[in-house]
């Protein structure tokens, strides 16, 4: 709006809450950079957030924002959807907030498969409330409640979404901007529901889980990897040697939650009110 | 057996399964056509098969919304009647069973009825309840075609023989009660005779839906929680034609804030529950008071605490309402008494939402919500709603500081502006702040429309003649039939009544109202502690004398009513 | 404790809430003989349960119950075997429950693998309160919620289970008490969070998903299944063409929550007061 | 300067990850040692890295546990602090800082102290801090070497090198503090030299889990949320030693239910959390009033509504703690105002919780679990804690009548009997019953205890002498040290004090504390509507005449109580 090749751009003096080195910057120049090429208008983009710092991602665009509560993106988002699917509605949370606090809506929000793209900052860590496990967060890392270290098996959120058939899942590396772009790019594009687990370093908090180590454990899918195949899919989540990046899985042939549900075109806000014919008719079955 | 004359109760008692309800809707239709007026209520088990439930139909001589204890006509289907409704028996009450079912208490009071013969003629068990509604009719003196056609529309769908067969138990039941003594035929009240076409009969639930319907909700996501699933059920019946959006939530969290996404984005929004899943949405109120986004949220009251009993009625709720959510803002609370009030308050939710930008509750219970009565088509008003958007220019600010505290509510993809809400505490914007001053300004500017509010809430309904009574009686929700007609049975100028339909905020001169302190005060609620009676007295600063309490899961009838305000009048006059 | 012979058995007057020709009897039955064949001791059982049809069923057992809140009963359940790991702890309750309300704790159960059964009485419906639509009811069901028909995608909560690597998986069906009783069995003895999805006709609610229904779209597994293969078993997991019955996946090297966490074998209940020494000691730390 | 007599307070300001909370931290004990006492509190925002955040360390005469506004001396770090904190300087405030990153406020009062160049000599500037620490202790004439003992202590971990690092930039600090002039060397209240031995320095949070670990707590399942963290990690710290399971849910439902399966298995369960947290809890809370199992939620308060401002205080969620859940049970709240009162309430409220079996809230606030001072090892009480449980005999049945409604606590896996609990409306064995009858009798067995429960509850703290005042000045929680310090500041016999550490039920006598509405009742709190104004006046019928109250996130300073009081105790002699 400031200008029609910077439309997301927030005013130069805004206070940018995160810590220099974090992954978090580099994610929001990456979902910058995939809005800015999709061309999308700020006024039909809805971002929403739980709450975290990688949920106050959409404080640092100029953009319609619902930062709404811990944990609670997903089913805000499907109202905005609901209630009028000419918004584009992108999701953009910590792994905290999704995976934990919101892992129901995680689950059920994939059974829908609304329109909409999740994406996920994966820090393996509660950052904002200081250091304590997240659900991805790796075994034996000790915090000042995990002491003995954690003792959970990581939350694996490809495979869950793969279990329940969500239609597009992939991974993207902070470390590797242009590719979370161009990742982030294709879930936007994507009719349904898109999920992107972008691994993003806590420079402050995760100790174990740093740019080296995500840059020696995550390595690019096999060549022949075939993306339709959900069982390889599955299988390319399931490694744990080195996390792929990449699309694991995309399914064109779910129909959408709006489609199937047959949510028009106008959106709720210009409903009229109900005609008193259509009222009194409704009064007549009463009869 | 004088009371009769302008008042007749009938019970019906069968195990769930049975098709207890299937007699009441058969019977109702066909009494109403009859002229008669009519007002049912039932009660019934949490359970799907077995147990023991029952409904009342009473005919009265004038319109009436509430049940009495006295039973003058009981049918009964299971041996657990006579322990569960005994007390309610009188020496004239004509029943209707089987001994073999019935059981020991067998008396005088009872007639033989086979009413399994007659289902096996019919064509199996699953017709004793139509051969039942055969038999009260011909006790009542009511054509059995009024019926039979009514059975044959119904039944229609099943095919021929399904129709046949109903018509044949019903029959059975019919030839079988036309031969009773006429001392087993009860004088009912005179028909009323009043044109069918100016009055409608539904239940409690209904007319919510069709308050919000009214009001123009199209958006309702909710989790299925007795006994507040009927509204989302009504709803998604009509949702084709009026337009609605209807999502079974995974949760009760996911519910509401699904409906403040939806209403973010310009729907009006609504969720149904009962207090075990308004529990869950408390967060989701908070969020609404913090990014002033309008929700109506029905909460359908039961049996607490915890999963209680899930069938039965309390209005143990209001201090939950009063208080939900962490953190303060404003908010409002509605509990219609009666069908009017449930269509008109639902409406005033919804308008009041989305002028107030505030989370507004409609608490209503299990007995409201499933008592059947009539009202007249006249009555029924359609409230002006405002619009409650505006569309945006390129510097909109979703909370920009204006003189009410209401900032015209913008939505995303409506005009050039962009729209931020945030459940931090945020600037004009909507961004995040850290500002004491802001948070100052915004905690004010939350807070200011209480006043406003306030100055529009709802009066109370006066019973009686409160100026020159010395006692009055308050109540609130589902309990004004019961003190209509329990002052109206009592008939004494000293003892007059309120009733509230919304609870917060109270009216400014409250005090006013119940006399200032030179009145004796006495609550009626269906909970254990008084909440309202001590609301009550901290916003008016007024005693509150005496509280009628009961939280057995059942209503107040009648008669109990009577008896303790007998009781309260004869001791004030002592 | 009434008889050594039947120690589970409630007095004969009691009333059983569910409907005649209901699945839930039959899985009772299976989970009263597995209980009658393990030998366990009722004192050191404790049946968990949500709000449910489904849920009632530790109501129907002479044993240590926590019937608890509706989608609760997991947590319930980690509770009381970290307060006290010599207790044996058997989850039942409904799909509702566990997987919609309870969708949460599922997951996280899993995670943690703390060593208890959940046994799911999967009905695809809410029976209780009257026949709205579950997690796992198969599209297009019609109901007075879903009146146009269910359009989400069910549940799938084996494949889910796998996808977080569930040490034991499997499926039952209540028309064949036999094998549930058994699968129940080997769940129990299993160290570990073992879930059997038990398949239970509501046969008042659900006329989609009738006994005919599931005995025609049920399958035992593969002869060449092989249950230490969680891709393989996924593969099956996947399968709707018919839902194979029997034991999916099994892997006996998860360690379990208990041990990892460092649980010792002296219940919480026996713990003594924190001596003075100790205490002294404590604050110590802070002169 | 007369004032620094017996109180001095300095301020340390900086952005998040300068870290402040260090200095603070190597002062405290240093000035301890030298025989003052202190009080300390902090500030902060919802960031990580950068923003504005700053500490207080005030010395004084005589033990402190509340802040002043008033700075003697600030030690800033960025060019926010003149904004942010300019209202609280005086004209005699020492200010340490770099005129560069001051900014444009640079006046007479400030010291140019090149701490950036001190960082840098010594290694870099992570060690700003450390040098800052040296100037302090030279300013104030502390000798260095009792730090950098215990900097060579503290860093002992992270090798030689960066032990000298640190003593090095304290050095350079300190060598630039001791050439002050002596009018930049402030008087420091006279040292108490009181025996080190006999007493502890610790935050609200620590109290808190001594508390819990003094009653045997020895489960906590939570899920993180600011400031209720604080107990989760202190108890974890202390699990091995303690034999505390520890576990971190998945989310706060998770939390409450595991903590009621561990107490229901006989576990001494608590949870902790914030407002938003608790708002999930409430099906929870209202499941343990249900099931009569005894469980401790603390709360740290934090400013609402939704997530609000994460890092500050506010005492906004009274009326939620008050009503949480649907239906009704039983209750108690306690809320703390000292570190002796959180460690004797904590304890207090596992005892409750235990032998009433119903669910205890703790509710404190941000100020009060940040806020650091001492207590007297001598005035640390131990309370004696009755076992909870029994052991069951073969007929044992949990929910047996008695004339107080408790029945003895059985768990399962301890004795010969079995035990149910269920959230449905149960009978004395703990299965679903549909009776209305009991229903009864169980409301009445889960409320009864009420009773005996108020005759035991807490007597508020009284200040001053509330006989012949005129003014009582009432609040609760963390305010009890601000309104002590500005009752003696204003040293009006007409006015006096009380604190609530238990705020339900009240004591019975509230009304007579209160002088029966003889005396001007005066309620302080941090909240924008009063929210134990209200609970005061419904229970002792007392009315409030003013409400002194905040809710901007900042706690009460002495000053603003002292201005107000001053106020409203001018206005009352004229
Ligand atoms: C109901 C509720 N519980 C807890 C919190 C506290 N809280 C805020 S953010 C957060 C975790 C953030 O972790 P994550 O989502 O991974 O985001 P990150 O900060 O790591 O980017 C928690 C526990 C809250 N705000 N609300
Ligand atoms: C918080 C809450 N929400 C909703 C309900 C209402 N409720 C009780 S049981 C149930 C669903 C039961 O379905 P399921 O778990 O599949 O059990 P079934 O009855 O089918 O065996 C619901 C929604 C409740 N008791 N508590
Ligand atoms: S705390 Fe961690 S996740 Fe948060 S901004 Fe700092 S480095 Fe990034
Ligand atoms: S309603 Fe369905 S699940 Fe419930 S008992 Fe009846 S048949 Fe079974
Ligand atoms: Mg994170
Ligand atoms: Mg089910």
């Amino acid at each position: 709006m400031d200008s029609p090749l910077e439309p997301f751009v927030m005013p130069s003096d805004t206070d940018v809450a995160w810590c220099p080195g974090c992954g978090n910057h580099m994610v929001l120049k990456a979902v910058r950079g995939a809005l800015d090429e999709l061309k999308i208008e700020p006024e039909n983009l809805v971002m929403v957030s739980g709450i975290g710092q990688a949920a106050k991602a959409p404080q640092y665009l100029k953009v319609n924002m619902f930062n709404g509560l811990h944990g609670r993106a997903l089913p805000a988002a499907l109202g905005i959807r609901l209630a009028n699917r000419n918004l584009t509605v992108v999701v953009e949370s910590g792994d905290g907030d999704l995976y934990g606090e919101g892992g129901n809506h995680f689950l059920h929000a994939i059974r829908r498969n609304f329109d909409i793209t999740i994406i996920a900052h994966d820090n393996m860590i509660y950052g904002l409330t200081k250091g304590q496990a997240s659900p991805t967060s790796q075994r034996c890392m000790k915090t000042p409640v995990q002491v003995g270290g954690v003792n959970l098996e990581p939350f694996n959120p490809l495979a869950v979404a793969l279990s329940l058939d969500a239609p597009f899942v992939a991974r993207a590396f902070a470390g590797n901007i242009e590719q979370t772009r161009s990742i982030i790019m294709e879930a936007i594009r994507f009719k349904g529901c898109a999920i992107v687990d972008v691994f993003q370093p806590c420079v402050v908090f995760n100790k174990m889980n740093t740019w080296q180590w995500f840059r020696e454990h995550t390595c690019e899918l096999p060549e022949k990897h075939d993306p339709s195949d959900r069982l390889m899919a599955m299988q390319q989540a399931f490694r744990s040697d080195k996390f792929p990046l990449g699309i694991f899985y995309r399914n064109e042939n779910r129909e959408t939650y709006e489609d199937l549900a047959g949510i028009g075109a106008s959106p709720l806000f210009r409903q009229t009110p109900v005609s008193d014919e259509a009222f009194s008719a409704m009064l007549e079955t009463f009869l | 057996m004088q009371e009769h004359q302008d008042d007749f109760s009938m019970v019906f008692e069968g195990a769930a399964g049975q098709g207890v309800q299937t007699i009441t809707s058969l019977l109702l239709p066909v009494l109403r056509k009859s002229g008669h007026h009519v007002f049912s209520c039932m009660e019934y088990m949490s359970r799907i098969r077995g147990g023991s439930n029952s409904t009342e139909i009473r005919l009265t001589g004038k319109p009436r919304r509430t049940y009495v204890s006295r039973i003058d006509l009981l049918l009964s289907l299971t041996p657990r009647a006579y322990e569960r409704l005994h007390e309610r028996l009188h020496e004239h009450t004509l029943i209707f069973a089987e001994e073999e079912k019935f059981g020991t208490h067998w008396d005088s009071r009872c007639i033989e009825t086979p009413l399994g013969r007659f289902a096996n003629e019919a064509g199996g068990a699953v017709y004793s309840n139509v051969s039942a509604v055969g038999v009260v009719l011909a006790v009542l003196g009511i054509p059995l075609e009024r019926c039979t056609d009514y059975l044959r529309a119904q039944f229609a769908g099943k095919g021929e023989e399904v129709v046949e067969r109903n018509i044949r138990a019903a029959q059975l039941g019919y030839e079988f009660g036309i031969q009773l003594p006429a001392d087993r035929r009860p004088k009912l009240p005179e028909p009323a005779h009043e044109n069918q076409r100016d009055s409608l009969m539904m239940d409690g639930t209904s007319a919510l839906g069709i308050g919000a319907i009214a009001a123009g909700c199209n958006f309702i996501c909710s989790y299925p929680m007795s006994p507040g699933t009927g509204v989302l059920t009504f709803l998604a019946a009509r949702a084709k034609g009026f337009g609605i959006i209807v999502d079974q939530a995974e949760d009760e969290i996911a519910a509401i804030n699904a409906g403040l996404g939806a209403s973010y984005a310009g729907a009006k929004s609504m969720v149904t529950t009962s207090g075990g899943g308004f529990d869950l949405m408390q967060e989701g109120m908070s969020l609404a008071g913090m990014i002033e986004t309008p929700i109506v949220v029905h909460i359908g009251q039961r049996p607490g605490p915890a999963t209680g009993l899930p069938t039965r009625t309390e209005q143990g709720d209001l201090d939950l309402a009063l208080h939900a959510g962490h953190g303060e803002f404003a908010r409002a609370i509605f509990a219609p008494g009666t069908l009017i009030e449930a269509i008109e308050t639902m409406q005033r939710a919804f308008d009041t939402a989305q002028r107030y930008q505030i989370p507004v509750v409609v608490l209503s219970d299990q007995y409201l919500l499933d008592a059947v009565s009539t009202i007249r088509v006249d009555e029924i008003k359609r409230l002006p709603a405002k619009p409650g958007i505006v569309e945006t220019g390129k510097e909109y600010k979703r909370y920009a500081f204006t003189e009410s505290g209401l900032t015209p509510r913008g939505v995303p993809g409506f005009g050039a502006g962009i729209v931020r809400v945030d459940s931090d505490e945020h600037d004009e914007e909507g961004l995040i702040t850290e500002s004491f001053e802001m948070r100052r300004r915004m905690m004010e500017k939350r807070l200011a429309r209480l006043q406003t509010l306030r100055n529009e809430a709802l009066r109370p309904t006066v019973i009686g003649n409160p100026d020159t009574a010395e006692i009055i009686t308050v109540c609130w929700g589902s309990n004004r039939g019961v003190l209509e007609e329990a002052l109206e049975r009592l008939d004494d100028n000293r003892v007059a009544g309120l009733h509230f339909a919304q609870l917060w905020p109270l009216v400014r001169d409250t005090a006013g109202l119940l006399g200032n302190g030179r009145k004796k005060i006495i609550v009626i609620e269906n909970n254990a502690q008084g909440q309202f009676a001590n609301l009550l007295h901290r916003e008016s600063g007024i005693d509150v004398s005496r509280r009628i309490l009961k939280a057995t899961g059942e209503p107040f009838s009648v008669e109990e009513i009577v008896e303790k305000l007998t009781e309260i009048a004869h001791g004030q006059s002592t």
